[in-house]
């Protein structure tokens, strides 16, 4: 057991965190409102590879692995960075991962292609509330037994109809019946295939959501020093400082799952997928929590959307929401944890 | 004993609908939500000529003949299609002050105008460094002759953008106590040197920041006694527990959420309520809200007795505010990717009612008094717990 | 709307209250541990008419009404009291509700038997762990569409083998085939009666809930005025105050909730059978986290038996669970409250 | 980075069964139980005997050649078994404590006797006045010469009934601040003076109220510098949050309760592990169980590495014991009225082991550091946050 983070790793998340704090400080964020989509920063992530970071060299990435892009998608939820990169390195480890010269893996890796991935299988011919739909260029979808890529129609900037929400997500319903579809995969493959790029979108919006969590908790840190009430800073409540302190412990505890569940990938383990599911169930009670108890410390202020609480509160509810019901997820948990019917 | 509720509400219930569809136009609640203010003009000015304002009031200060039960069932009718009235709820709890506290005069000065709709008054309690800790109040009004001279800021005075007043809680002597300084003015925000600025909220309201840069108001805006001003506030505070939400509405999450539930999909065809994990957290918002609910009754049912005012305003408030909270993000939860639709989202559930309501819910525990306040209230007042911090 | 008791409710708050705080005492409610029944206190209470104050005056009984019942199981839950007045009175509502002669209703209501109810419908052979079942003659059971009348074997005080338990509640299992069977009713009849003495027996535990939750509170109170921790009384830490107030404030809700139930019962409403679920659920709550709270106030000496509020504490979660996970009770609400299947 | 969790239990589990084969009678389970004394002496005899108590030591204190991992395994089954070694862990801290800070002549009497399983030591710490508040102790040690005279009581002093010492916190200095005049002594439990008296507890537990009267204890006993006693505790504590639940075991609520969910049936016949609403809480307590589980490998982490301690125990300490309180309350909630049946009930799920565990988990919160002290130490050392109250 080591717990460190490598030399390498830590000099990732300084880079990393450097970058996110220059290019998307709060007024970046609020600008991107209420798409969620700033193209400009989406280039500067394209060029630093990020997207492709796990992706093995010989196919164009960087070789990397999820502890990797883990790093990265946990400074993205801290500075909220409205780009796809998860989606997109989702997407893109999807496509480099299906076998065939007729995919568009290459671009996908080279930074040219905006790939995401629907989350839920789809019956009809609309993928509903893609995540990132509304800027992406191709969708990989689940339909039946096959996986499907599906282009156009339009290219990024909301032109797929991006649908207003409470996350500032660029979701949006994608249609297949007209758009260019080619097909990835089929039967059980493709079930796995897909199954897979959840379970990677689980992995990394776990760990943005630890990056929210953690800004969260000092936003409100370093509120409740500066304020007073009745007298005193209203750090010095003792209502205020448990709730700060279980929030911060909770936090803690997020880390270490959101990197297990990185390192279980990497590291080929069985239990990855499982991990992945419980990281992000547990990372999205702690953000909520944690950004809930913040904003409220803020008191009215809180409530008004000059101060940047707010912004935290709203995307630690959402993010993971477009997963969809939590319980359903802990209510698969047992079968999946001791069953093993399926990581 | 008996829970039997009023049927005042249900005997005037089809009068007050002709009323609405009579005087009222949908069109005012998009308006309402598109500007953030909850209080609509056009609508006050016709329940004002209709004498609604007026029910049950005393005749000698304007009260008219409408029945209150009349009066009641037409907000609720109201509130039903989603139009809020905070500027008037605000100016009840005023109006109940100078009921209490006020002169002769400024009973008949006051209260008949605001029955007529000539007068709205918003709150000018809170200020950019005081929230919870109202009495640390610093905007002051100092005597000169006949006159005072308000100086100061207020932050969160909601509606005061359409108000013809603003209730300002100023220190009034400096060298006093912290709670023994402070005056309660009805200030006019078309003095000289009152400014208004906006404020927006997340949950789409705009309140604001109200500015007073040598405000001069006669001696007979001064409410209640000089330096008496956090025994008058406490009085409209009593009040302000109860307005918090209108117990008269009687809409609930459970009740929306299951309306949902029955008619939505799941992909296997079934209905969402059907689903165990979606039927067990509906029924327990239905207990919390019939808990809410009742303690709302209990808080109507003591004022009414007219005793001296117990826990019960604290406690409701609490409970149905943390309790309220809970049950909108768990409403977000059942609901799933579709909950985080906004209202302007085509084909969003309920009309994105749900993800603005979950917006809304967070300042619940915090107006009216905060959460803590409140707890720290029925703490030391109703257990005769020991006080915890340096001073309520 | 009259949220008031009457006088004469007023008048038997006081007696029973008086009664219990007198009659039963914590050392008579550990001298009765692990079984949780004290026939001379059992003796007393039938004495009083208690278990058929409800049942009308022209079947032998106190011609009151569910209020009332109410309040004697407040009371009962308050002081602990050991005796089955709960089971005896929902039974004895039953056996005279039913049509019939054969019934031993009279004995019941004369308070020569001891009668109960198993909560949950029986396929085989034997009634699992019927609360009270340990001390009583007669327990009423549905089997199919039969109501049953099971009398014997033996007699009250254990022969029937308790069970020990949590609540040191006289919980037993009765076997059908061994006793002496008789048919109270049958077909719906039959199922809208047991289900009738469900509701009653819900209705009754929950105001018990309320009395246990209420003098739980003042137990957690006392002790913290008393001793002090850090050089100050531990009442006066923040955490304590606003964990006691929330506490409070939810007894307050039971209290309005289960009188709301009885209430209803009383005036013939729909809705009486579904506002004693919702009693039953919002009491268990409030009971439990008030006890858990107020035992963990009294620091290690809560973990000790010699305190009192362990005694609370344990049967603030044994004795609603008798009746079964309360999730499921929860689960099946919106139908009943909303589509009216069942009230 | 990796999470690779030490082979060590793997690779010595054979050899440890075999050992617990040979060795372990099961009826000592039983009579802990009954006994509620959470150390059996006869097996401690034999752990001494085979070297295990002394493994990982250093030899000139009496450490020996077994594998540390080797021993670990042991200990893990038969913790497997359901056997406590509370007096162990408590006497391991203290032999902590006496390598840290005591003098070369303590090691080498204290350590090597200990050892060799003829020393065993309970905690004399909490008073009947202070719990929490450990530093409020009012026991005192007055020097007479070459000699100490104790005088007082503790409560809770666990396993003291079959210890040969007790690690008492006395005031030495009466004069000095609160935390200034403390010190700490192994007093034996055999000295004139010296009486224990049960205490019964609602885990089953029997632990002791241990009382001083003019116990006359030589210079050696002092651990420490006298008046130190403050900071050599807290020496102990930082290992007391660690042996507050051994992480070498790994049997966990959510696997007892999916294995009960899986043959247990609803009257339908179907598997009671298949209500989604069974299922939903045991993933939920999954999930924390694994939290808890990370929490206390980076504690063992952080301390292997040998730095100064961070948070990780305090948090540790304060997750594991709060998520434990709410699995086995929900066990019993998921159990319904079986989860009631206590281990006596014949036919008690489990063996009536949830009803127990139910009941002994009460204590985890406060034991050990109580949750409140956690949450304060965790705002104050870790985010930096003002002190709430008067002394820590």
């Amino acid at each position: 057991m080591n717990l460190d983070f490598t030399d390498d790793q830590e000099a990732l998340r300084g880079a990393v965190r450097e970058f996110f704090d220059k290019e998307s400080p709060p007024e970046v964020v609020r600008a991107a409102e209420p798409l969620g989509f700033d193209a400009a920063l989406w280039r500067k992530v394209v060029e630093l590879g990020l997207p492709a970071i796990a992706v093995p060299e010989d196919r164009g990435g960087g070789g990397a692995g999820f502890v990797e892009l883990a790093i990265a998608a946990e400074f993205l939820g801290r500075s909220l960075a409205p780009v796809p990169l998860i989606e997109a390195a989702v997407a893109t480890t999807l496509l480099t991962s299906v076998p065939g010269e007729a995919t568009p893996a290459a671009d996908a890796v080279a930074g040219e292609l905006l790939a995401t991935v629907a989350l839920h299988p789809v019956t009809g011919d609309v993928a509903r509330l893609v995540p990132a739909g509304a800027v992406a260029d191709l969708v990989v979808v689940l339909r039946g037994e096959e996986l499907l890529a599906v282009r156009g129609p339009g290219g990024p900037a909301g032109a797929a109809g991006a649908v207003p929400n409470l996350g500032a997500m660029p979701v949006a319903d994608r249609r297949l019946d007209t758009g260019e579809v080619t097909v990835l995969a089929k039967g059980a493959q493709a079930v796995a295939a897909h199954r897979r790029a959840v379970r990677h979108w689980e992995l990394l919006t776990g760990a943005a959501l630890l990056g929210i969590a953690s800004r969260a908790l000092e936003l409100g840190i370093d509120y409740v020093l500066d304020r007073r009430a009745f007298g005193v800073p209203i750090a010095g409540f003792q209502t205020v400082q448990h709730r700060l302190a279980d929030n911060s412990t909770a936090i803690e505890g997020t880390r270490l799952l959101a990197y297990k569940a990185a390192w279980a990938h990497d590291a080929g383990l069985p239990s990855a997928g499982t991990l992945a599911t419980m990281s992000l169930l547990f990372a999205s009670e702690t953000a909520f929590k944690t950004a809930s108890d913040s904003l409220h410390f803020h008191g009215g202020y809180g409530y008004t959307l000059e101060y940047d609480v707010q912004l935290y509160f709203r995307r630690a509810k959402a993010w993971p929401l477009v997963a969809g019901d939590r319980r359903v997820a802990y209510a698969r948990l047992p079968h999946r944890l001791f069953d093993a019917t399926e990581a | 004993m008996d829970f039997w509720e009023s049927d005042d509400l249900a005997e005037h219930r089809e009068a007050a609908r002709a009323w609405v569809e009579a005087n009222v136009r949908p069109e005012w609640v998009d308006e309402q939500r598109r500007s953030g203010c909850h209080q609509t003009m056009e609508l006050h000015a016709l329940l004002a000529r209709d004498g609604i304002l007026a029910a049950g009031w005393p005749p000698q200060y304007g009260g008219g003949d409408v029945d209150p039960g009349f009066a009641a069932a037409v907000f609720d009718e109201c509130a039903r299609l989603g139009l809020h009235f905070d500027g008037w709820a605000t100016t009840v709890m005023v109006l109940h002050t100078v009921q209490h506290v006020g002169t002769e005069a400024q009973k008949r000065q006051y209260i008949p105008a605001a029955l007529r709709g000539e007068l709205l008054i918003a709150l000018g309690y809170s200020e950019p460094d005081s929230g919870s800790d109202v009495a640390a109040a610093k905007t002051t009004a100092v005597r000169d002759g006949a006159e005072w001279v308000v100086n100061g800021q207020k932050m969160f005075t909601s509606t005061a953008q359409v108000c013809s007043h603003v209730f300002v809680l100023a220190r009034t002597a400096p060298d006093a106590p912290k709670h023994k300084g402070l005056s309660l003015f009805l200030v006019p925000t078309d003095a000289p040197g009152f400014e208004v600025q906006p404020i927006h909220t997340l949950g789409g309201q705009v309140t604001n920041a109200t500015f007073y840069t040598g405000v001069r108001v006669p001696d007979t805006a001064l409410i209640g006694e000089a330096d008496q001003g956090w025994s008058v506030m406490r009085v409209a505070l009593v009040y302000e527990r109860g307005v918090s939400s209108p117990t008269s509405v009687e809409r609930t999450v459970a009740d929306d959420l299951a309306a949902w539930a029955r008619e939505a999909r799941r992909p296997d065809g079934t209905a969402v309520l059907d689903d165990p994990l979606v039927a067990e957290r509906i029924g327990r918002i239905a207990v919390e809200e019939e808990v809410s609910r009742l303690l709302g009754r209990w808080m109507n049912w003591n004022a009414a007795k007219g005793g001296v005012p117990g826990p019960e305003g604290s406690m409701r408030k609490l409970f149905w505010s943390e309790a309220g909270q809970r049950h909108f993000s768990e409403a977000l939860d059942i609901l799933g990717a579709e909950g985080l639709l906004a209202p302007e989202a085509p084909g969003a559930p309920a009309g994105g009612m749900f993800e603005h309501d979950f917006r809304n819910a967070v300042v619940t525990t915090i107006y009216g008094g905060a959460s803590e306040v409140l707890r720290d209230i029925i703490a030391e007042r109703h257990l005769g717990l020991p006080r915890s911090r340096p001073s309520l």
